[in-house]
């Protein structure tokens, strides 16, 4: 489904990604560890086209569907299908929680309809009018997992989903995710949380130093869990 | 260098020729009033000088030259500058506005060389700013109070209410209009400044049937766009019906023109010159809309005069030398088609000159275009006009 | 008093439509629009042109010229402002400036300076009676309208889809593409919506204001100190300063004429002192 | 690094508060840097780490808590007076003046203590007076050999020493590095390290750092942030095996329990 | 690097005090004294613009309160002019602590509008203080007294007034190139920075901002002494436009650009005027929009460029092994505040 080839990336002359090469099937769930800095962000923003601009700079191939989108501005590139989680929810101060929901458009063949969003998450029916930001960090999560499934993102670009947020909503999230897959999304997931990482996830990708150091499996993981902490630098 | 001081060339006039400059507002709110049109009369003076004085003439090449000072002062102080120093200008006419009339007053003043100021109404000119080369040759402030404020306070007007537009003129004119009142024996209940511009005169309107007592006259020293839109308003609040009366400050009959004379019928001002007034003015007039394709305005008869009285000054000093042709003006009498009963007074040279109380008609009482005045009355120059001002010492 | 207090509110009128225009396209695409105060102007001349040439009528214009304002507006957009878009605001700044002499003197170049007549539509010709005291029917009518411009815009900005895009794309552009939002498609009609909503203050100012080619130019410069007051940015700041700061002029007019004009200027710095960001400002305006 | 004994403490903060329109990105952060140390502030991204810095440097007034350098009160101070207090700070995105050269940098940076900045009316020659001590510094990052080439136009390594340069020729008593080998190869990373190194004598040194290897090198305590609160401080082996952090980092499922 | 070193090299410089003293057998002398004025405000508001990364629009304020202080000097106090004009000057200066105190706070277009704002409340208050300025009268007569030489002639009068324009241009060059020319351009590149540093930021720049002012007083009050007049145009807002203008056709942080754009604008005014064109700002207004959209570096920048670029080829014929890399052309926001489009 998505496929990076060499995808190098800069902040001005600071190199960030070198030649960066990964997969993710249909159907999976991948997720992008890799320690603070190490580039995973830098490398969904390239991926949604929002890299470009004030000394920020990408070079390589990004396939989408079978399709290189490297041209395509980024509302193009999520109008296929793409869906974006970003590390700070991206909850709009401006706009109310139902709002938040809706401002997308719908790109995908399965979106989830208001109802059903509200059924997975009744504390965002609860907040429905509150303006986005008022709601708590949990809640911000939920709703920008909620928003991107009700455009029918047919890929989900999710940065550090579980930061900051406490075990049972860290749980729930899993849950959730895991719910999604079922339904027939794709996720790609960047976590520093290598353990919440094996329980949902069918592969892992470990970013280091700007390179694609290793691919894992869970039982991998599981195995050389300390050693990846090591390399996480902690 | 082309910046020549005064005086340049060595013949009896300067530069071979005689260059009369007409500097006024060619594309604002004075352009229709006076303008290019102003100019064409200049050509006629021209005209008539030359058809005069045939191969005696001692200007022999005569030139016209124009120039827009859009009514401000800085340019018009550059443009006067550049009208005397570049373009040989001997005499600049008209430059209505007062704040640029004071402006060319000093540039001439400076530079040694005549000035006639048409159609700029400040009293400053024959005033403290008075100097030895600048004429103010048409009307001021005190001359439009009197006729107005002193002819409708005789005539039973005794209480007024004044509105002045708050800046240099309309304070001169509330003064003058004040004090004409008061020695007619009239009161002047109450004068308001309004703000400059201004698009809103409610407030006074709405004001002026509950003063105390209650003033027979509303008098506005608005102009140009602000007039049109006191009028109107005064219309729409129909204070006529209310008892209150218009008297009009400053007035031109490019205003009535504009506005419509329904708009103002029966209100009563003090008009210079008007063309239709005896057939002097009258057969001056054709010739002048043979050239010009209108009636003309006072201040395209004044500048035509001016003109022509400079000219004759010239031809009398056998030379253009400033100070040779000022000598021949100071003092001069005039009576040609826009001085009747004229003299350029020597103290302060003010010409002074028969001038009219002007009515304007009703639209259904007019009978050709621009006959919009029933002349009222004609005030003789001696009483038209204040006597010299001993602020005013000519260098 | 009260009546003069209804004088302040009319002009306030003025500013809060043109400070909301300003506000629309600086909040949406990061220029402060020199140029409004000329689009005003327009506003104005455009009424005066429909009737003078055409026999157009107020009420016609007032819906005409908005409309031609704004595409004119989305064309400039197109054609210059996007050019600038990427570089400090201040290009654009100067770029409106250059185009606020353009259009002023192209227009005076027409016209002239001198003020050009609009009558006042017969239907609004005479004065209402407001209960305490007598008003002239035009006045309330543009004090109305320009309320429920002011309502209308804020309606549109928190009820409508169309809303809702354009506060998240003030918000947050980037983000907004990346949800799949072509925030550029936006760009240019909000532009010509601001610049539509100058020409109509202007049609609306044009029965009541002298009609010429200056009459835009001080106007904005005010109209900058109400959005300073307000705080640049603020929708809901501006409009408010806008009324607000009529009212308070009005009022001082009346007490100590002689800071008529000088009273909203003196009222910035104040602000300035006390809140940099203006009243509903956000802080990073202030170093 | 063992040393149990704290040196004394030269900078404090108490009960810090940074609140953005309702957003507290820093809330109620207690920092104690002792005398000499190299103190490392470690945490996710937007755990407040880089607001901290503008918290102490004054770039931010803070909303509530107070900051004290050895015993003088700093809260609400602005950046230039703290910079002569003895604060000195490297930005995470590299600051520079484009248009001037690394020597004219140094100049300015060493202009700043005396008043001669104000004297427009002298010829900027006056400025070479500073110019041995900046040679001295330029080559003690190792920039000697590049003194005169625009800032603008240099690799980016050597626009990290430059801001390192910079603050140290402030001669300051803290010095604050933010992310000083953020976007560098192993190699550049290597030499910083070794930079900071050298540069610690006699200085006290808080950083903000994300690679662990280098706080591993060089800090003496940690603190690690998360959601704008101090989840744990103390010497980097403990906090490395501290199970908050761990759990932070292996997951809550389990370690809530 | 620094532009003006350029303005260190001789020949530039005796070139330009030569066409500064060839200026009036060329151009109508009045015209060539409009130019000498105009270039130093360009100067001292390129201080700003080019060299603090501040857009200052509103130095109408300042030019013309400092033409008003001159002329009423002059004319009441029947000084010397250049005493008068110095008077004007300082007036100009002491105006610029309150209005600089309030706006060098602010940053970017902030500034800018709100010196607009505060040079039209100036406006208002000349308009209003009519007892002193004269209202739209204009503060008329002022003479150009000079120990009872006869000045009237404009000829003359450049010659007299030259040395205070050159004395003007002179202390913009050398406070661009002092050390505190040094602390405005670390401002201007990176204001944090510069704080970081220990560098009171808003003190440095208000001083900036106070001897911009200064000196545009100093042009203004001359320009006020050549016309004999004071108007309310002198501090309109579209003279600061104006000023402006000539800096960007110029070239923004060029120093001497801004005098070239001054001659530019002042005589295609002049020519159109004469040729009975009145509304300039249709010409101006859309050349500046075409520099602004596609020139930025204005004609002394583009020439430097030029030249710059051609000095470039030579050296790396001449060496093979040329190794410095030529610096980057500054970045398209060279001589403006840092900091892009707000997101
Ligand atoms: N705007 C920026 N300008 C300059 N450098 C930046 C910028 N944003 C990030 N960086 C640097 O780029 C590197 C990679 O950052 P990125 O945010 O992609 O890391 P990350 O892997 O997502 O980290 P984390 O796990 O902490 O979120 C870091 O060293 C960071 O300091
Ligand atoms: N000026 C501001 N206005 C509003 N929010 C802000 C502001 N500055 C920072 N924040 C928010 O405060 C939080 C902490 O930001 P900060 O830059 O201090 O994080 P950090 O720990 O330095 O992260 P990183 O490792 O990515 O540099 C973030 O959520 C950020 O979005
Ligand atoms: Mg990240
Ligand atoms: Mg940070």
């Amino acid at each position: 489904m998505l496929r990076i080839e060499n995808l190098s990336a800069w902040y001005g002359e600071a190199q960030v990604l070198r030649d960066v090469s990964l997969e993710v099937a249909e159907g999976e769930i991948v997720t992008l560890v890799g320690r603070n800095g190490a580039g995973k962000t830098t490398l969904l923003r390239s991926v949604l086209g929002l890299h470009a601009g004030g000394g920020a700079r990408a070079t390589g191939r990004v396939e989408f569907l079978g399709e290189d989108v490297v041209r395509l501005p980024a509302h193009r590139r999520a109008r296929r299908g793409l869906g974006y989680v970003p590390d700070d929810r991206g909850i709009f101060a401006t706009l109310s929680v139902e709002e938040n929901l809706t401002l997308p458009p719908v790109v995908g063949p399965k979106p989830w309809s208001l109802d059903q969003v509200y059924e997975t998450f009744p504390r965002l029916r609860e907040r429905r009018r509150f303006p986005g930001t008022k709601l708590s960090g949990g809640e911000q999560q939920m709703l920008a997992l909620a928003r991107v499934l009700r455009m029918g993102a047919r890929l989900l670009l999710c940065d550090e989903p579980t930061e900051g947020l406490s075990p049972l909503i860290v749980q729930q999230i899993g849950t959730i995710l895991r719910d999604v897959k079922e339904h027939g999304v794709t996720v790609l997931l960047i976590e520093q949380n290598v353990h919440f990482a094996a329980t949902v996830a069918d592969r892992h990708y470990l970013l280091a130093e700007g390179r694609i150091a290793r691919s894992l499996d869970n039982a991998e993981v599981r195995e050389r869990e300390h050693e990846l902490l090591e390399y996480l630098g902690i | 260098g082309c910046g020549g001081g005064p005086g340049g060339g060595g013949g009896k006039i300067s530069d071979g020729k005689v260059v009369l400059a007409v500097l006024n507002d060619q594309s604002g709110v004075y352009s229709q009033l006076s303008g290019q049109s102003s100019v064409k009369a200049v050509e006629m003076a021209i005209a008539d000088y030359k058809a005069k004085y045939g191969a005696k003439a001692v200007a022999k090449k005569i030139e016209v030259v124009s120039a827009d000072h859009q009514n401000k002062p800085d340019i018009a102080n550059s443009k006067a500058q550049e009208l005397y120093d570049r373009r040989q200008a001997d005499t600049i006419l008209d430059v209505p506005t007062s704040s640029a009339a004071l402006a060319v007053a000093n540039i001439a003043k400076a530079r040694k060389k005549v000035f006639f100021d048409i159609s700029a109404g400040t009293t400053a000119l024959e005033g403290a700013q008075c100097n030895k080369y600048t004429f103010h040759y048409g009307y001021n402030t005190y001359m439009l109070a009197q006729g107005t404020g002193a002819t409708a306070t005789q005539g039973g007007a005794k209480n007024w209410y004044i509105v002045y537009p708050d800046y240099a003129f309309g304070q001169d004119m509330n003064k003058s209009f004040t004090a004409a009142v008061q020695g007619a024996g009239g009161k002047v209940i109450k004068s308001d400044p309004a703000p400059f511009p201004s698009d809103n005169f409610s407030s006074f309107l709405l004001k002026a049937p509950g003063l105390n007592p209650k003033p027979q006259v509303l008098g506005t020293m608005e102009a140009g766009g602000d007039l049109v839109n006191f009028v109107k308003q005064y219309n729409e609040y129909k204070l006529r019906d209310k008892g209150i009366g218009l008297a009009v400050g400053l007035m031109f009959i490019t205003d009535i023109h504009s506005l419509g004379p329904d708009a103002l019928a029966g209100t009563q001002f003090t008009d210079p010159w008007y063309w239709n007034a005896d057939a002097t003015n009258r057969a001056w007039a054709d010739k002048f809309q043979a050239k010009a394709g209108k009636r003309p305005s006072f201040p395209n008869a004044a500048n035509y005069s001016a003109a022509l009285q400079y000219l004759e000054a010239v031809q009398r000093a056998g030379t253009d030398k400033s100070d040779a042709v000022v000598k021949q003006l100071e003092g001069a009498k005039i009576d040609d088609a826009f001085g009747h009963g004229g003299t350029i007074r020597a103290q302060d040279h003010l010409l002074l000159h028969d001038v009219d109380l002007a009515q304007v008609k009703a639209a259904k009482d007019v009978t050709e275009p621009w006959d919009y005045e029933k002349v009222v009355k004609t005030v003789p120059a001696a009483q038209a006009f204040q006597p010299a001002s001993p602020a005013c010492k000519l260098g | 008093m009260l009546q003069q207090a209804f004088n302040g509110l009319v002009g306030g009128a003025f500013y809060a439509l043109l400070a909301l225009g300003l506000s629309v396209i600086f909040g949406m695409l990061g220029v402060v629009n020199f140029a409004h105060g000329a689009f005003y102007m327009l506003g104005a001349f455009g009424a005066y042109v429909l009737l003078d040439s055409f026999g157009v009528n107020f009420w016609v214009a007032l819906v005409v010229v908005p409309v031609l304002l704004g595409l004119a507006g989305i064309v400039v957009e197109r054609l210059f402002v996007r050019r600038l878009a990427a570089l400090d605001p201040l290009y654009n700044f100067l770029f409106t400036f250059g185009l606020a002499l353009v259009l002023q003197d192209a227009v005076k170049r027409k016209y002239g300076v001198q003020s050009q007549p609009y009558a006042r539509p017969s239907e609004l010709s005479g004065s209402v009676n407001l209960g305490l005291f007598d008003y002239p029917a035009y006045q309330v009518f543009v004090l109305v309208l320009s309320v429920l411009a002011c309502a209308a815009v804020w309606l549109v900005l928190t009820r409508t889809r169309v809303g809702v895009i354009v506060r998240a794309a003030t918000e947050r552009p980037e983000l907004t593409r990346a949800l799949g939002i072509d925030v550029g498609r936006w760009v240019a009609p909000v532009f010509g919506f601001g610049i539509a909503l100058a020409g109509l203050a202007g049609v609306l100012a044009a029965p009541m204001r002298a009609v010429n080619p200056l009459m835009g130019a001080d106007l904005i410069i005010t109209v900058f100190a109400v959005v300073v007051i307000g705080g640049l940015g603020s929708i809901f700041g501006s409009v408010a300063a806008g009324f607000g700061i009529g009212l308070i002029s009005a009022l001082g007019n009346l007490y100590v004429p002689a800071l008529s004009q000088t009273l909203v200027f003196i009222l910035m710095a104040v602000v300035l002192l006390w809140r940099p960001a203006g009243l509903f400002g956000r802080e990073e305006a202030a170093l | 690094m063992d040393d149990p004994v704290r040196r004394p403490l030269i900078l404090t903060a108490r009960n810090l508060v940074k609140e953005f329109r309702g957003f507290r990105a820093v809330d109620g952060v207690d920092l104690d840097v002792a005398d000499g140390d190299v103190h490392a502030l470690v945490g996710p991204n937007g755990a407040g780490k880089t607001t901290l810095f503008h918290l102490l440097t004054g770039f931010h007034k803070p909303s509530d808590g107070r900051i004290r350098l050895g015993d003088r009160d700093l809260t609400g101070l602005g950046p230039e007076q703290v910079a002569r207090a003895g604060i000195a700070r490297s930005f995470q995105i590299t600051s520079l003046f484009a248009q001037l050269t690394p020597r004219e940098h140094l100049e300015l940076a060493l202009q700043s203590a005396t008043a001669l900045g104000w004297r427009f009316w002298r010829s900027d020659r006056a400025l070479a007076r500073f110019s041995g001590r900046a040679m001295e510094l330029l080559d003690e990052v190792g920039l000697a050999g590049h003194a005169d080439v625009p800032a603008g136009a240099l690799a980016y390594g050597r626009k990290r020493a430059l801001e390192l340069a910079l603050a140290l020729a402030l001669e300051p008593r803290v010095l604050l590095l933010d992310e000083p080998t953020a976007g560098m190869g192993v190699e550049d990373v290597d030499r910083t390290v070794a930079l900071i190194g050298r540069i610690r004598q006699g200085r006290t040194v808080v950083m903000v750092e994300h690679n662990m290897n280098v706080v591993g090198a060089l800090a003496d305590r940690v603190t690690v942030l998360q959601s704008g609160t101090v989840l744990v401080e103390g010497a980097y082996a403990e906090v490395r095996n501290d199970p908050r952090v761990i759990s932070a980092y292996l997951g809550d499922v389990d370690a809530a329990h | 690097m620094i532009l003006s070193r350029l303005a260190a090299r001789p020949i530039p410089l005796v070139a330009g005090l030569l066409v500064a003293l060839l200026l009036p057998w060329m151009i109508y002398p009045p015209v060539a004294m409009d130019i000498a004025c105009w270039a130093l405000f360009a100067a001292a508001v390129d201080l700003l613009l080019g060299f603090t990364g501040l857009l200052p629009f509103g130095h109408a304020a300042f030019w013309g309160g400092s033409a008003y202080v001159t002329g009423l000097i002059a004319l009441h106090a029947g000084l010397p002019f250049p005493v008068a004009v110095l008077g004007g000057a300082a007036f100009a200066a002491l105006l610029a602590v309150p209005i600089g105190y309030l706006s060098a706070r602010l940053r970017g277009i902030y500034f800018a509008m709100v010196t607009l704002a505060f040079a039209q409340m100036v406006y208002f208050v000349a308009n209003q203080w009519r007892g002193l300025t004269g209202g739209e009268n204009g503060l008329q007569g002022v003479p150009r007294e000079l120990f009872g030489v006869d000045l009237s002639d404009p000829f003359f009068f450049y010659y007299a007034g030259l040395p205070i324009i050159l004395l003007g241009l002179f202390a913009v060059w050398r406070i661009v190139r002092s050390p505190f020319g040094r602390v405005l351009i670390s401002i201007r590149d990176n204001p944090a920075r510069a704080q970081a540093l220990g560098y009171p930021v808003a003190r440095y720049k208000l001083l900036a901002f106070v001897l911009s002012a200064g000196l545009t007083g100093l042009a203004g009050g001359l320009f006020a002494i050549s016309h004999g007049f004071a108007s309310l145009d002198e501090v309109y807002w579209t003279t600061s436009g104006q000023a402006v203008m000539m800096v960007v056709l110029g070239g923004i942080g060029t120093l001497w650009g801004g005098a070239l754009g001054a001659a530019l604008i002042v005589e295609l005014g002049d020519y159109l005027a004469t040729a009975g064109f009145q509304e300039t700002g249709l010409i101006t207004g859309a050349i500046f929009a075409v520099i602004v959209l596609a020139f930025r570096r204005g004609i002394w920048g583009t020439a430097q460029e030029l030249l710059r670029a051609r000095a470039a080829r030579r050296a790396a014929g001449r060496t093979a092994t040329a190794e410095a890399a030529p610096e980057p052309a500054p970045a398209e926001s060279s001589g403006s505040p840092a900091g892009s489009r707000p997101t």
